[in-house]
This record gives structure tokens, C-alpha cells and sequence, in this order.
């Protein structure tokens, strides 16, 4: 294995930059940030050894920007790039850059990463290697890029419903659902636009529907010297317009004999592009248990924790050590890891927890959970500011113990000692799924959340209005004028002072 | 003092550990730590209790659950970072903050209700605005990169 | 097993009353605490469900009042009482008491706290059990209660330096340390003292002493049907005054050979005095790897998460499931459970990290680590009040990782993300204990916190005066009148309300 | 103003983004999140921190070590809690907050070096209060029972 570089230029922002940048202090290796000028408040920025600022432009002038930030990693003497997730983490070309900048490349091949990113291809190589995929207008025998007549055609022998996806896209973009012939026409034009928009490719293909699947996936790791190993799967299926709210591992869905068929699987699909790194594979698992390729994500997931906590691994260690030409560990090829327990995530997200919209504001409290079997990944704190242009995902929170039924129980308890005040988050929808039978009976679907009995907004307690006309500083009351600031004294220091309290 | 959340609002006054909430009277009692409330006591219950204010909006965390309060300011004091809302314009309001992506009708314009007007672009997403009714677009408050708020008017349709 | 408890009064404060409230909430147990008038704005009443108030007059009048505690118990229906660590916990006469009313014990017989609390005992017990005792002037043939004549001539005996310790003593209490003999008739008149006025016991013996040795200790756990296990070790080696500082396990100092038959003693020593649940067995290990049964503490142990996180287990849980009558859980005792990864545990105390002399004050800022392999239990936080009557135990920062050294890398990372102003704490001491090549060789014993090289005190960097500067208020100075409060606005609203920020 | 930390007091002085810390000029300049400073950066090195101040004391988080800071009132301002030092006491100093358990000892005793005169408990721990030096007591500042806080005076010796 080669050395360790000295510093570690993160290009990301958020829980995962963040993320990365406590495993590269671990490794002693100088976490560098960048930020974009309005986001030097970011969170992630107080978590490293120095940043960047890469200018104004929002984020397609700064962390989209592949020679601003390669002009980062040489004024501040970094030698190495880890993309995170999002952004450019699966951008083949800033693969090449980094590699070509003879900086070292904290992912995949940038090969790897452009014959997944490209779906049409993807399938292909997918069904050459062996591997199921959900059926489609692309079957062996057709065109790469057939006309809409044709793409029409082979929409009625599908059927419908039916997805209209885009060639370039992937996590729920570029995607369109069809319920009826007539509306196929228009849905392929709309898909063509956006991929052309969103993905400079106007490619499109067709894929079967169905009615109520789960999502699982599958964490694979390859090395140099060509070995491949999978780390066991996740549960992905609670999902809100096709995002991903909540995952655990393991999955209630598999037995382990579908477990090792859908690993075997995963293994072939990163084995046939050449896979290094760590990657996560997505199958479609239908009501009669038969599972099918969806797509490969080329880099670290924002699920990755539940099974570092399964396994007790540090999967970001794990990355750098393999970019720096380690072999897999022994135990991960001996087949000697076995998951321990049962592990959930539940992403806090700043969005209404009704309709799902983004919400944007000023963090004013923040209280995270804590205790036995409790992992918090932030990305945002007192005083973070939520606005428009990034991910609304504000925090994770993963909680382990040593069964499924008890990792729930323990969810709901870490979750109600989470306090967020100032911007809206989905903490209401998040307890709904853990409350509701169906998610913890295990046999649930991608249709779970749509099928969630809708929460009736609560009436505020009496308590609730007492506070807040106590917060709202009624000269009159004897109480403190804050709730959660300290009270006035006669102390002419106090009276400033009191004000900064836990500030 | 006046408070609203959600569609109720009431008059709140506080007075030697009696709540006076729309005339209804609380006797009610706080818990400190430090000097900070953390727990009020009202109807023989106990509630864990956060609240902060901003400007004119106090958010209250109580009993697990957050609320998000608004008071009327005192005289003189202006009015601010108020979220528009519906009341407030009579026309198409923005879903949710985000960035105009394209604008698709000009002013004058006859729309059909479903017709696409804009679409706005947040969180990686595009979502569509689509007209409410039939009529004639008569004003267009928003241009194309603008950063809108949520529940700014972003049209007028006649 | 018997039907769970709807409330547990919980007879303790601080981290230990929130870790225990956590896991009653998590099996659907309503929390109940109890709190010193003073003291209702203790961290832990936050996490009840509700507390009741014990009256004024220090711990004394109310944390170590067994009629207040059981009529708490009563007023708030509370069916069951854990009286967590320290306080109560090894109170036999609290344990009756509790089973007398009615209530659930969630701890071991009061016969088997009782007769392991006599010291004298316990030893002449280890001794019958075949339990290798550390050499002292209660051998076989001596009398129970020797006259001081007869320990002189035992001290002879034995040698010096040696140890006078308090029958009734433990956990460092009622201990001195004599090297020449002519110390001797003081140390036993003061030791005698000590004994009657602490534990109403004056009877003292002398134990040889070790220079170097290592403090290990076995967690074990028995239930109502006669079987007893061993949850392997804790290494304690690293103390200040006879206090535990950070623990560690698995034990760098133990074989699977010196673990198993340790382990083996354990059983026996539990076995010995009829112990059900969950209790500690303390041993002295010489540098000759020779192991001398210390005490046992029938209590939950302040270190008990190292174990938790390396098994994958709840202890808490598993108390009270016991205590409710439950089997040990089959895995445990078919010797299923195997110890996963390294972890340790780091005491965040308020005190002068040079003279270990406790502080007090009011914690005006708290931010807490987080993220991969860490678990902070928190007894104080923001706001918190540090007084002079309680142990000066701020939090417990416990760190996991797949081996020791990443573990280290990995508590030096947590612990430099812990900011504490207000009170002062022994962070530097745990900072340069992490640093120390002696404990990161794993070849240390309980005197590796004296050898420490003396720290100079750090001179503040300029930053610091500027941070000082700026939160002093300088009126001329643009920038914010407090570096952690949020800046001046021309709102009125906002001038009254930024103060709240993050409060 | 006149800012001191542990045996170094200096003046400082902030103007447009210049600090002169005891006559010394050294830029800075400041990152925040929120409204909040959470870094510095002087001579090119940037520094996260905190600061908290309360009553004439400034607690500071820097450079992953705290420092408490004292500072001077401004005139007119009433001191409030300084921790008495040694210098401000001629006598025999709490070396920790706690209370007094026994006191061994009468004003106009003679007493000798390392003569146990009270004895301190705190944190489940008793301390013995020796005597500094022979000599004789001439004032008793505490009686068994009270509560003391870290550095005030609880004898004099002559």
C-alpha cells in the first residue's frame, strides 16, 4: 500500500463531508473543505484542518466545478480527492482529472464509473454478464437507440403502467411513470428533454412497472488485484418520490439463500466493469422474490453507515486504503464477516413532512439524540443555515441493537430526544413509518409511505402556547423572557452575558 | 399578546403563574436549568418544553412535537419575515423556495387550467407550475434564474 | 418472565439515570425520576417522563433516603426501582427495603450485596470459593477482628509498603497506603476512623502491596435459575487517586488462557455468594500475570458500554428482564457471545486536569463528538449546574473501533471535537493519556497517570485574545459582541431574539 | 480593553479587522455560522473556536484547548465573581469547592507546619486543610457544616 497522503481534499459539503473528514483525522491525514463563498458558514467547514473558499456561483461555479476545485487541491497542497456522494462523485471526467492532475482518486475507475453512469449500457453489460435486468424496450435483440415509433411499440408489448427512463439518469431522475397508451408520446418527449437538459443525453428506454417492489441493495468492494467481495445487503424501500428515507440492514425480504444469490449477482455485475472501490449495486426485488438489476452506484452511499455498524467496519478507511492499492482485508474475502444485530437510518430531511417540499431557513436549536446504540452523522447544527440550492438532508441518524424489533424501539426513542427548531424537518413523518404496522411487520413495499394514514396536524398543548408567549418576552411575566435562554439579572454583565448561554 | 398557529389564534397573557389562554385560565408552573425553562407544568402535566423566537415567529418544541407560532408585533415595530400566504395574494404562489427555471407564458397570454406557466427548479428537482384555471396571464412577477421564497406570487391569472 | 413494569422509578442522577431512562423508554417503561430541590434543573429530570421532587438537604436528605425513595415510588406508581451506581446501589439494607414494599429490585439480592459489601467477608468467601485473594493479614487461621498489636506484627509479615484498608470500604475508599512501619499505628487509628464514620465498620486489614499491577475486572451476570456467566473483561488500569479514568477492553494484558481461567474465577466468585443480575468482579494482576480477587461490586459499573458496544448488547435491558425473572439469554451461556472490535471509554470529569481537584460552575457551552464508533452518555449539557455534593462524572465518551489502535486514533478524534466552556475538565489529561507511547504500547499499569510528563499549561494562541476580545463585547469592534451569539441587527425584533440563538 | 489569562494580562484593542494585542498589530479576520464566529484567522493559520462570556469572565475554545479569560469591569460596573486568589488573601485559601466537614482547630490556637486545622469534603473525598507554618490562628473563617467555594479564605495564620 502506498503512503498515506498528507492532506485530503473533500469535495463536498454536508453530513458527508463532514463524514470523511473525521475518518481522514483518524487516519492523520489533514482534512481540506472547500465551500462556495455563500456557504462559508457551512457546517462542514468547522470540521476541517483549513478550506477552500471556491468563489460565488452556487454550486454549479464551485462543487460542481471541476478546475476550481482541482486549483483547491494545489494551493492547499492536497494529494488526494474524495468526492463524497452527489456532485461529481459519479462524473467520469473528474475521475480523469484528478488522476491526470496525478492527484489520487478516492473511487472507482473513472471506466467503471462511465459504463454504469450510461443505463442502456449498463443493462447490457448486465445481461452479458448474467445478470437479471428489470425487463425493457432494450432487450438484446434492439436497437441502442431506437425511434419513438419503435420505442412506442414496444411499449404496448410491455404494458402498462410502464417507466420512461432517461439513458443518463439514475436515484429517481429522469424518470417517467405511464399509465395509458396515448399519454407514451408525451412522456418521451418530456424525457428526452430532461435528459438531454440534465444529462446532455437524450436517450431514453422503456422498463416494466411494478406495482409494489422493494428496493434492496447490495454494498460491494473490489481491490487492484481483481477480487470482488459484497458487504451484505441494505433495505431501501421507505422512499418518498423516489428517495430513499429510511434504509436497515438486514433485510427482512431475503433468506439467505436469496441473500447469497443476490450477492453472487452483485459481485458479477462490479466484476464486469472492473470494479475498485466502493460501490453499491440496486436490485428491484418483486412479491414473488425475483430480483432484478436496477442500476450500480459508482461511489459511497448515504446509507453506507448501517452497515459499517453491522459489520464494524469504517468503510471510508476502507476506500482511501484500497485507492492506495491495499488488497482487500483477509476477513472480507474469507467470508469470516458476519453482520452483527440489526441497524437503521433515518435521514432528517429540512422538507414539509406532509407534501415532501423543501423547506429553507435558520437553524435556531438543535439538540441531537444520544445513548447506547446511537450514531448521529450530522451536516447542519445551531446556527446552520437550510437554503435552496443543496440536498435538504440535514442529518442522519443511525441506531443499532441487537434485533430488529429493539433497533425500532430504539429509533423512536432516539428520535423523540431530537430537537430542531426554525426549520420545518419530516421528525413526523420518520416516527409515523417506525409507528406504523406494515414497516414493522417487515412486509412492506416502495408504497409504503403513500399508503401511511395521513397525520392530522396536531393542536399545540396548553404548555406549547405558555412557552411560546414565554419566549415571546410578555414584559408582564415573572418567567424568563426566553424559554430557552437564561433569565434577566441585575448583574449589568449578566445582562449581556446571560444572552450567550449555550450559544 | 396575540399568538396564532396553524388556523387558531388566541390571546395569550401570563400572570403570576396563571395562564390566561382566550380567557381560558391556566395555572401553570416552569422548570429551569441553568436559567433556561426546560419543562412547564400545566393541567397536573409535565411537558418537556424548547422555544426560541425569530422576529415574529416563536417555535415551540412540546411534547415531542414542534409548533411554529406567530405574534402580532407591537406598534411601531415593522412587520418582518413574514411567509406570505395565500390570503395575502391573489394569485399563483410558489410552492416551496427554489429557482425559476424556465417561464413558459408571457403577460397577456390566454392560459388553460393544467396549462404549464413555469417551472421551478429546487433540491435537483424540477417541478411544474401549472395554472389554476382558464383565463389570461395578467402579470408576471417572476424571470427566469430568479430565487423565489415559498408562497411568494409568482403570477396572475384572470 | 414476569409482565414489564409501566413505570420504573429511577433512584439515581446524571448520566447513569439518563442511560437507564433510555433503555425503560425504549421497552415501553415510563421513566420516572427523582431529583434534591436544588437540583430540579438536573440534566437527568429532562429525560423522565416525570420526576418527583425529594425535598432539600443535600444527597444525604434525599438521593440516600430510603423512606423519600420508596415514597416516591408510591406517589408516582412507580412498580419497580433501579438504583443505578453509587448512592443506594450497594445498599443491602435499600435492596430489602424495596422488595419489603412491594416494589421490584432491579439489582442483585440484598444477601449477596451484603455479603460481598463486608470486605473481610467477601475475602474469607474468595478463599473458601478457591478464589485467589490478594495476601493479607486476614489469612486462614487469622481472627475476624485481630487487636492493632496483631496487625503490627501481621504488617511485619506481610512487608512494606502495604495497604490498611476499611472492611467496609471499596472503590478506593477508606484505603492508605503505609511504607515504614513505624507509619503503621497511625494509618490503622485513621483507617478505623475512617471505617466507623463512613460505613459504621471500623474493622481494617492489612493487603500486601502490588508496585505496578493492573486493575481488570470481569462483568458477570447470574439469573434466578443458578446460572452464571462472564461477559470477559474491562481493563482499568488507567486511575488518579484510585479513580478510574478510561477503560478498555479487550485487555491487551489477558491470553485466551489468562482470560478464561479469570473468567472462570469470576463465575466462581458470583457463584459464591448466590449472585443474580449483573455485578463486576475486580482483579489485581501482577506483572507476573498472577490475578488476585480486589472486591466485587453488585451494580451496574460505570464502564459497563465498553461492553455493551463489543458484545452487541443492552445491559440494562438484560437487568431488568432478570430482575423480571428471565433466563440468561441461551447465546450467553452456550459461550455464543464473542467480544467484536476494541473499545474504550473516556470520563469526562469536572476537574483541574493537573491536580484532579473537582470544579464547579455553570456550563455555558456544550458541544458533544459524534459520528462512526462514537456514544457520548451525557449527564450535564448546556445550562448544566456542576455543584460541590455530587460526583464530578460530566460524561462518558465511549469509542469503537475494529482494533485498538484505530480505537485510540479514533478517541483522539472524538475527544478534540468535545468543547466544554464554563467548567473546567481533565479533557487535556484524557488528551495526553491517549498520547502517552506507555498506554499506546498496551504495557501500562495504575501508575501510568503519575509517570505522565508534566504538561505545560498552554500559552492562548492569538486567535484566543481576539475569540476573548470579541466576546467580551469591545463596542468599537464591527464584528459580533459574542463570538457564539448570533450579531446585532437593525430589527427590534431581532435584537431581542438573535440572544436565543442555539440556547 | 485589559484582558488577562493566567499570569499574562494585555491590552487588546479590535479595529477594522486589525487586533493589537498589547501593542502588538496582528490581522484577523472571522468565519461564521449563523450569526455566530466559529473561526479566526490571524498570521495566515485559521482557528476554529468558541467563546462564551459571563459575569467579567471570558471562557474561549482555541486550537482544541480552553482558556478562561479575566477581564477588567468597565468603571462604575460592580466586580462579581472573581474567584479570590492567593493575593488577595493573606491567609490559608480552599483548595476546592466544598464543605466543611470538621474543624480541629480555635482562633488563638498555636499551631504548627502541617497541622491538620479542618478538614475539607468534596466529591465523596475529605481533604485536610494543613497549616502553612507555625504560628498561631488568628482568624477562623468557616465553621463545620458551611459550603466553600474554591479559593476564599478559611483561616489566617499569624
Amino acid at each position: 500500500m502506498d503512503a498515506l497522503p498528507r492532506r485530503l481534499l473533500i469535495a463536498n459539503r454536508g453530513e458527508i463531508a463532514v463524514r470523511i473528514a473525521r475518518t481522514a483525522r483518524e487516519m492523520g491525514i489533514e482534512p481540506v473543505g472547500v465551500f462556495e463563498s455563500s456557504d462559508a458558514g457551512g457546517f462542514h467547514v468547522g470540521h476541517m484542518a483549513r478550506s477552500i473558499d471556491l468563489g460565488p456561483g452556487g454550486p454549479a461555479e464551485t462543487y460542481l466545478s471541476i478546475p476550481k476545485l482541482l486549483k483547491a487541491a494545489e494551493s492547499s497542497e492536497a494529494t488526494a480527492i474524495h468526492p463524497g456522494y452527489g456532485f461529481l462523485s459519479e462524473n467520469a471526467e473528474f475521475a480523469r482529472a484528478v488522476a491526470g492532475a496525478g492527484l489520487l482518486w478516492i473511487g472507482p475507475p473513472a471506466d467503471a464509473i462511465q459504463k454504469m453512469g450510461d443505463k442502456l449500457q449498463a443493462r447490457r453489460r448486465m445481461r452479458e454478464a448474467g445478470v437479471p435486468v428489470v425487463p425493457g424496450s432494450d432487450a438484446a435483440a434492439a436497437a441502442i437507440d431506437p425511434s419513438d415509433e419503435e420505442l412506442l411499440r414496444r411499449g404496448a408489448e410491455i404494458g402498462f403502467p410502464l417507466l420512461v427512463k432517461a439513458s443518463g439518469g439514475g436515484g429517481g431522475k429522469g424518470m417517467a411513470r405511464v399509465d395509458r397508451a396515448e399519454d407514451l408520446p408525451a412522456a418521451l418527449e418530456e424525457t428526452h428533454r430532461v435528459g438531454l437538459s440534465a444529462f446532455a443525453d437524450g436517450r431514453v428506454y422503456l422498463e416494466k412497472f411494478f406495482e409494489s417492489p422493494r428496493h434492496v441493495e447490495f454494498q460491494v468492494f473490489g481491490d487492484r488485484y481483481g477480487s470482488v467481495v459484497h458487504l451484505f445487503e441494505r433495505e431501501c424501500s421507505v422512499q418518498r418520490r423516489h428517495q430513499k428515507v429510511l434504509e436497515e440492514t438486514p433485510s427482512v425480504a431475503l433468506d439467505p439463500r436469496l441473500r447469497e444469490s443476490m450477492g453472487r449477482a452483485a459481485i458479477e455485475a462490479a466484476r464486469a466493469v472492473g470494479y475498485v472501490g466502493a460501490g453499491t449495486v440496486e436490485f428491484l426485488l418483486d412479491e414473488r422474490k425475483n430480483f432484478y438489476f436496477l442500476e450500480m452506484n459508482t461511489r459511497l452511499q448515504v446509507e453506507h453507515p448501517i452497515t459499517e455498524e453491522t459489520l464494524g467496519l469504517d468503510l471510508v478507511r476502507a476506500q482511501i486504503e484500497i485507492a492506495l492499492g491495499a488488497p482487500l482485508p483477509p476477513p472480507w474475502r474469507g467470508g469470516k464477516l458476519l453482520p452483527q444485530g440489526h441497524s437503521i437510518e433515518l435521514r432528517l430531511y429540512a422538507e414539509d413532512p406532509e407534501d415532501f417540499l423543501p423547506r429553507s431557513g435558520r437553524i435556531l436549536l438543535w439538540e441531537e439524540p444520544a445513548g447506547p446504540g446511537v450514531r448521529v452523522d450530522a451536516g447542519a447544527g445551531a446556527g446552520t443555515t437550510v437554503g435552496v440550492d443543496y440536498d435538504p438532508l440535514l442529518a442522519k441518524l443511525v441506531v443499532s441493537a441487537p434485533d430488529r424489533r429493539s433497533a425500532i424501539e430504539r429509533a423512536r426513542r432516539a428520535l423523540s430526544e431530537w430537537i430542531v427548531l426554525g426549520v420545518e424537518t419530516n421528525a413526523p413523518l420518520l416516527a409515523a413509518v417506525l409507528a406504523s404496522p406494515e414497516f414493522r411487520s417487515g412486509r412492506y413495499s416502495t408504497d409504503l409511505i403513500g399508503r401511511l394514514p395521513s397525520r392530522a396536524r396536531p393542536q399545540p398543548p396548553d404548555a406549547a402556547w405558555i412557552a411560546a408567549a414565554l419566549a415571546a418576552g410578555d414584559g408582564g411575566s415573572p418567567a424568563a423572557p426566553a424559554v430557552s435562554a437564561p433569565a434577566r439579572s441585575r448583574d449589568p454583565w449578566d445582562e449581556r452575558s446571560g444572552w450567550r448561554l449555550g450559544a | 399578546m396575540k399568538l396564532s398557529e396553524g388556523e387558531s389564534s388566541i390571546d395569550v397573557v401570563l400572570e403570576d403563574g396563571v395562564a390566561s389562554l382566550g380567557g381560558r385560565a391556566v395555572p401553570f408552573s416552569t422548570r429551569r436549568s441553568g436559567a433556561a425553562i426546560v419543562a412547564i407544568e400545566a393541567g397536573g402535566e409535565s411537558f418537556g418544553v424548547r422555544a426560541v423566537r425569530e422576529g415574529n415567529r416563536v417555535f415551540v418544541w412540546c411534547a415531542e412535537r414542534t409548533f411554529e407560532f406567530r405574534m402580532d408585533p407591537p406598534a411601531g415595530a415593522k412587520r418582518t419575515r413574514v411567509r406570505p400566504s395565500a390570503a395575502d395574494s391573489g394569485g399563483l404562489l410558489s410552492p416551496m423556495p427554489g429557482r425559476i427555471r424556465r417561464v413558459l407564458a408571457a403577460v397577456g397570454d390566454a392560459v388553460t387550467r393544467g396549462q404549464v406557466l413555469m417551472v421551478l427548479e429546487a433540491m435537483k428537482m424540477e417541478h411544474s407550475i401549472r395554472s389554476p384555471r382558464d383565463g389570461r396571464l395578467v402579470r408576471l412577477a417572476c424571470a427566469e434564474g430568479d430565487l423565489v421564497e415559498a408562497g411568494v406570487a409568482l403570477a396572475e391569472i384572470e
